[in-house]
């Protein structure tokens, strides 16, 4: 049981982003959600790097017994990069739409038609 | 975004060496220890925007300016980049690969052969990895400090276009 | 010489991504010279790319699959110990490959003169250029982990390139959305690469392919990647932020733009006929593919009939030209569903019916003309922009008397556009309507009926920017400067050229890339 | 000597039937021809410089340029007033906010993974 505790963390943190990304009108709050989605895939790919009694993959001086590929982490690593720039574009934007709206409200930020 | 109090900015100062050669450290060690260019470049880049809270934006966007921090930013790029075109190097023969290592084990620098068995690390291997890390670390030092430098300015504006 | 012709060739895969990534971050370092020498170096920086993919597709359609390993000699991989980033290419990728060359130089001439007025150019063609180098990655890369790198790339750059207008509200927002959009696409494919690899222990497409068993987790997978990849690609109901992102970008942006699109749809096709290919049509599971192909074509008419009824409402140029192109993207996923609702299985393996080929082969062929056809559609509605400064059709008028060139390509984009002949559009709708037409004659006369609907939209556009009379406050408009008009001929001329040849195109571009699409084993053969 | 031309001028065939360019192209300008004769036979009763050069309403005076161009939004205002209904719909589906957006993804994907955990 206690195996599958971060598999549920991982559907809990995405369904929790994606409540937050669709029922709340804060942009922040909606990019908050992302960063949540984020973390559950995160949290996923570092779940599935996981293997039992293994070692890390050091072949100089091994023990012998399984290794666990450190693929998974790297995965991570690069998604985490590329999550810190999306947050730091989605950030900035956010700032923009602040000064020429006046109001963070999603149901008012509609767009429409050219002034 | 205006300076802190006196305390702030002295204690600043003394922990930002530290900060910054263990971020330094990190970058350097990357084919050796846990770590590596992004993760160096962050703890550089969190020491920098330490004194940019401590001594805020202003005092700060006159000792740099972004279009310096832009400069620094597109070289680590071009030598990232430059590094994994030097795999092309053997010329017109199907050796050569993109991202080839092509300073492992040839002496030259990084170019020592890792011995067998357990060690101490050398620093002085693995080829053309540390130079990308060194790479990636000044790009991410550059980019992050750029981000919060520029965040904390644009906040430094709204305030004042609400006070007009 | 044809030494260093082989050795390009031999490196091409990496030399495609690789150039524009150095060239970007240069641009910043030559932008500080001065404005002209830093135009000329991006120019010669995408014909550099261009000219290497049209090397690479040239050698793929006459010696078949190519792969590429970075870092490492051998090409083929033992399928134990698959975490190499490997780059194949067929058919299939070259053919969109193409597209996605032409796209950007054409962008990259236009904007010569259509973004002189303004700041910050450097960072402008810096963000191009990474697009460009994004795009190529995602068609090239062979591995499932690299094209959501290479997504993202995109992905960012294009949400910074469509704020771009960052004193419009309206383009700060529309920027807002699209990276929302991205990157909740984004991490939903990362989630079914997970799920991929905790299973096979594999990144790569073609492992992947040759190890899929379709268990429960395969499908979620397969739901997951196809709504991602959809909603990225613009299908309808997940069409929403692309009228906002097209609309608002700079028209040399969304040309580009057009380009990512289409990527994503050709990893939505890549993930269909390939990484599920392997199974859905070597085992006996042809009821899968028929409902899977059934689920296409009703996203493909909903995309269809959404984006032409919306194209006709819309009084705002560039955001009418984009429900177009959804509506566009609808008939190629139109004529792949098709396809794919006609696997008969049959002995050791299934095959699609003649009638099913030559709807992918039409598909396959739409995807080209599509870019074409609404890029220069876009690029004319920049050129009135820029000289009227005025997108509302409302407030347009007459502009024809002192834009005559601008009112030929525009023809010819209508023209092309909703499928009159002589030009390309017609080829490839024809072959749509008629292969759709063998399958299910009422796909056939939505299809129909929905591109006379989408000629009526740019008869409206034509009477109401171009005709009518001489209006005072356009008096002043002059034809617009010879690079956008120089960009915007590159692109009729492909499109008078298809259309008066099809022929030569189908048969040697277009076949071989519907051809690799069916065939998952021989892609997986590249590899292994 | 023409052989390049060759491959230029093949038929597009399809599995049910053929599209060439060129012999369009051939009756076009032929159709073109004839209709350029025609209209040649036609008598010249044009003159410039008279009245009927100018913009004739009925009787009535012309109006400025502005109002005498129809605009865009009025092209076609039968279709989408007939229509009025199914816009109805169509304009309740694009909201424009964000949120509905990523909701219809989410309904996407449920609608998917419904038929294919069925199946």
């Amino acid at each position: 049981m206690a195996f599958y505790i971060p598999y549920i963390a991982v559907v809990a943190l995405i369904l929790i982003g994606l409540y937050a990304v669709v029922f709340k009108r804060n942009l922040i709050k909606i990019v908050i959600g992302i960063t949540f989605i984020e973390c559950g895939v995160n949290l996923f790919l570092i779940t599935l790097g996981y293997r039992e009694n293994s070692t890390a993959p050091i072949y100089t001086s091994s023990p012998g017994g399984i290794m666990s590929l450190p693929v998974p982490q790297a995965l991570t690593l690069t998604s985490i990069v590329i999550g810190v720039a999306v947050l730091a574009l989605m950030l900035s934007l956010v700032v923009h739409i602040y000064r020429h709206y006046k109001t963070l409200d999603a149901r008012k930020i509609i767009g429409g038609d050219e002034e | 975004m205006s300076g802190m109090s006196k305390i702030v900015k002295t204690m600043t100062g003394v922990a930002f060496p530290f900060v910054m050669i263990y971020g330094l450290y990190i970058i350097v060690h990357g084919h050796l220890t846990p770590g590596g260019g992004f993760q160096g470049g962050a703890v550089v880049a969190s020491a920098c925007a330490m004194i940019l809270v401590a001594f805020g934006s202003v005092w700060i966007m006159k000792k740099i300016k972004e279009s310096q921090l832009s400069i620094l930013e597109s070289i680590g790029a071009i030598s990232f980049v430059v590094f994994a075109f030097l795999g092309l190097i053997t010329l017109f023969d199907n050796n050569g690969i993109f991202f080839k290592n092509v300073f492992a084990n040839s002496h030259y620098i990084f170019g020592q052969s890792v011995s067998y068995g357990s060690s101490a690390a050398n620093i002085n291997t693995a080829g053309t990895l540390p130079l990308m890390n060194i790479a990636v670390g000044l790009k991410v030092i550059a980019a992050i400090f750029l981000i919060v430098l520029v965040m904390a300015s644009a906040t430094n504006k709204i305030r004042e276009g609400e006070a007009e | 010489m044809n030494e260093i012709l082989d050795w390009i060739i031999h490196h091409s895969p990496a030399l495609i991504v690789a150039v524009p990534l150095l060239g970007a971050f240069l641009t910043i370092l030559i932008g500080k010279i001065g404005p002209r020498i830093r135009n000329v170096f991006v120019i010669i920086i995408t014909a550099i790319t261009s000219f290497f993919v049209l090397l690479l597709a040239n050698y793929v359609f006459t010696n078949g699959i190519k792969t590429y390993v970075f870092g490492g000699s051998s090409t083929s991989i033992e399928s134990s110990y698959a975490i190499r980033i490997l780059f194949e290419i067929d058919g299939l990728n070259a053919f969109i490959a193409i597209i996605a060359a032409i796209l950007p130089i054409v962008a990259i001439i236009y904007s010569w003169a259509f973004m002189k007025e303004h700041t910050g150019l450097d960072k402008y063609y810096t963000l191009i250029l990474l697009m460009t180098a994004g795009m190529l990655g995602m068609i090239l890369t062979g591995d499932l982990f690299n094209f959501f790198v290479f997504l993202e790339i995109t992905s960012i750059a294009s949400a910074a390139l469509i704020a771009f207008y960052l004193h419009k509200a309206n383009s700060v927002q529309a920027a807002f959305k699209y990276i929302v959009i991205s990157a909740i696409g984004a991490l939903f494919l990362l989630f079914a690469i997970a799920l991929f690899y905790g299973q096979y222990n594999a990144l790569n497409m073609a492992v992947i392919a040759n190890n899929i068993s379709f268990t429960f987790i395969d499908k979620i997978a397969l739901v997951v990647l196809i709504a991602a990849l959809a909603m990225k690609a613009g299908i309808v109901p997940m069409h929403m932020w692309l009228p906002d992102a097209y609309g608002r970008a700079p028209a040399s942006v969304t040309v580009v733009l057009i380009g990512t699109t289409l990527a994503s749809l050709y990893g939505l096709f890549r993930v269909i006929f390939t990484i599920y290919g392997n199974h859905l049509f070597t085992v006996d599971s042809s009821q899968i593919a028929l409902v899977l192909g059934v689920l296409i074509i009703i996203l493909a008419v909903v995309t269809i009939v959404i984006g032409v009824f919306m194209a006709l409402k819309q009084n705002d140029f560039k955001r009418m030209i984009a429900f177009a192109a959804i509506a566009e993207i609808g008939y190629m996923f139109l004529a792949v569903g098709a396809a794919l609702s006609t696997y008969t299985f049959e002995g050791s393996s299934a095959t699609i019916s003649a009638s099913g080929q030559m709807a992918l082969k039409g598909g396959v062929f739409h995807i080209f003309n599509d870019a074409l056809d609404v890029g220069l559609l876009f690029l004319v509605a920049g050129a009135v922009y820029y000289a009227a400064k005025e997108t509302s059709l409302n407030k347009l008028g007459g502009l024809a008397r002192n834009m005559k060139y601008t009112t030929i390509f525009f023809l010819i984009g209508l023209a092309a556009v909703s499928g009159l002949p002589p030009m390309n559009g017609f080829a490839s709708k024809l072959i749509i309507y008629q292969s759709t037409f063998q399958i299910n004659p009422l796909l056939a006369i939505v299809a129909i009926l929905c591109s006379i609907l989408l000629l009526a939209t740019f008869v409206k556009v034509f009477y109401s920017v171009f005709l009518g009379p001489k209006l005072p406050k356009f008096s002043g408009v002059k034809e617009v400067p010879k690079s956008m008009l120089i960009a915007m001929g590159i692109i009729a001329c492909i499109i008078i050229f298809i259309g008066l040849f099809p022929n030569v195109f189908v048969e040697n571009i277009v076949t071989p890339a519907a051809n690799a699409l069916q065939n998952a084993t021989s892609y997986i053969g590249g590899v292994l | 000597m023409f052989e390049w031309f060759e491959p230029l001028i093949k038929t597009l065939t399809t599995d049910s039937g053929f599209w060439n360019p060129i012999v369009w192209g051939i009756v076009f300008i032929i159709t073109f021809l004839v209709v350029y004769i025609i209209r040649g036979m036609g008598k010249k009763e044009y003159k410039k410089n008279t009245g009927q050069t100018q913009v004739f309403l009925s009787g009535n005076p012309e109006y400025e340029k502005e109002k005498m161009h129809v605009p865009g939004a009025n092209v076609y205002w039968g279709f989408t007033e007939a229509l009025k209904w199914l816009y109805k719909k169509f304009d309740k589906m694009h909201t424009g906010n964000i949120s509905d957006y990523v909701l219809w993804f989410v309904i996407i994907m449920g609608i998917f993974l419904v038929i294919m955990v069925v199946i």
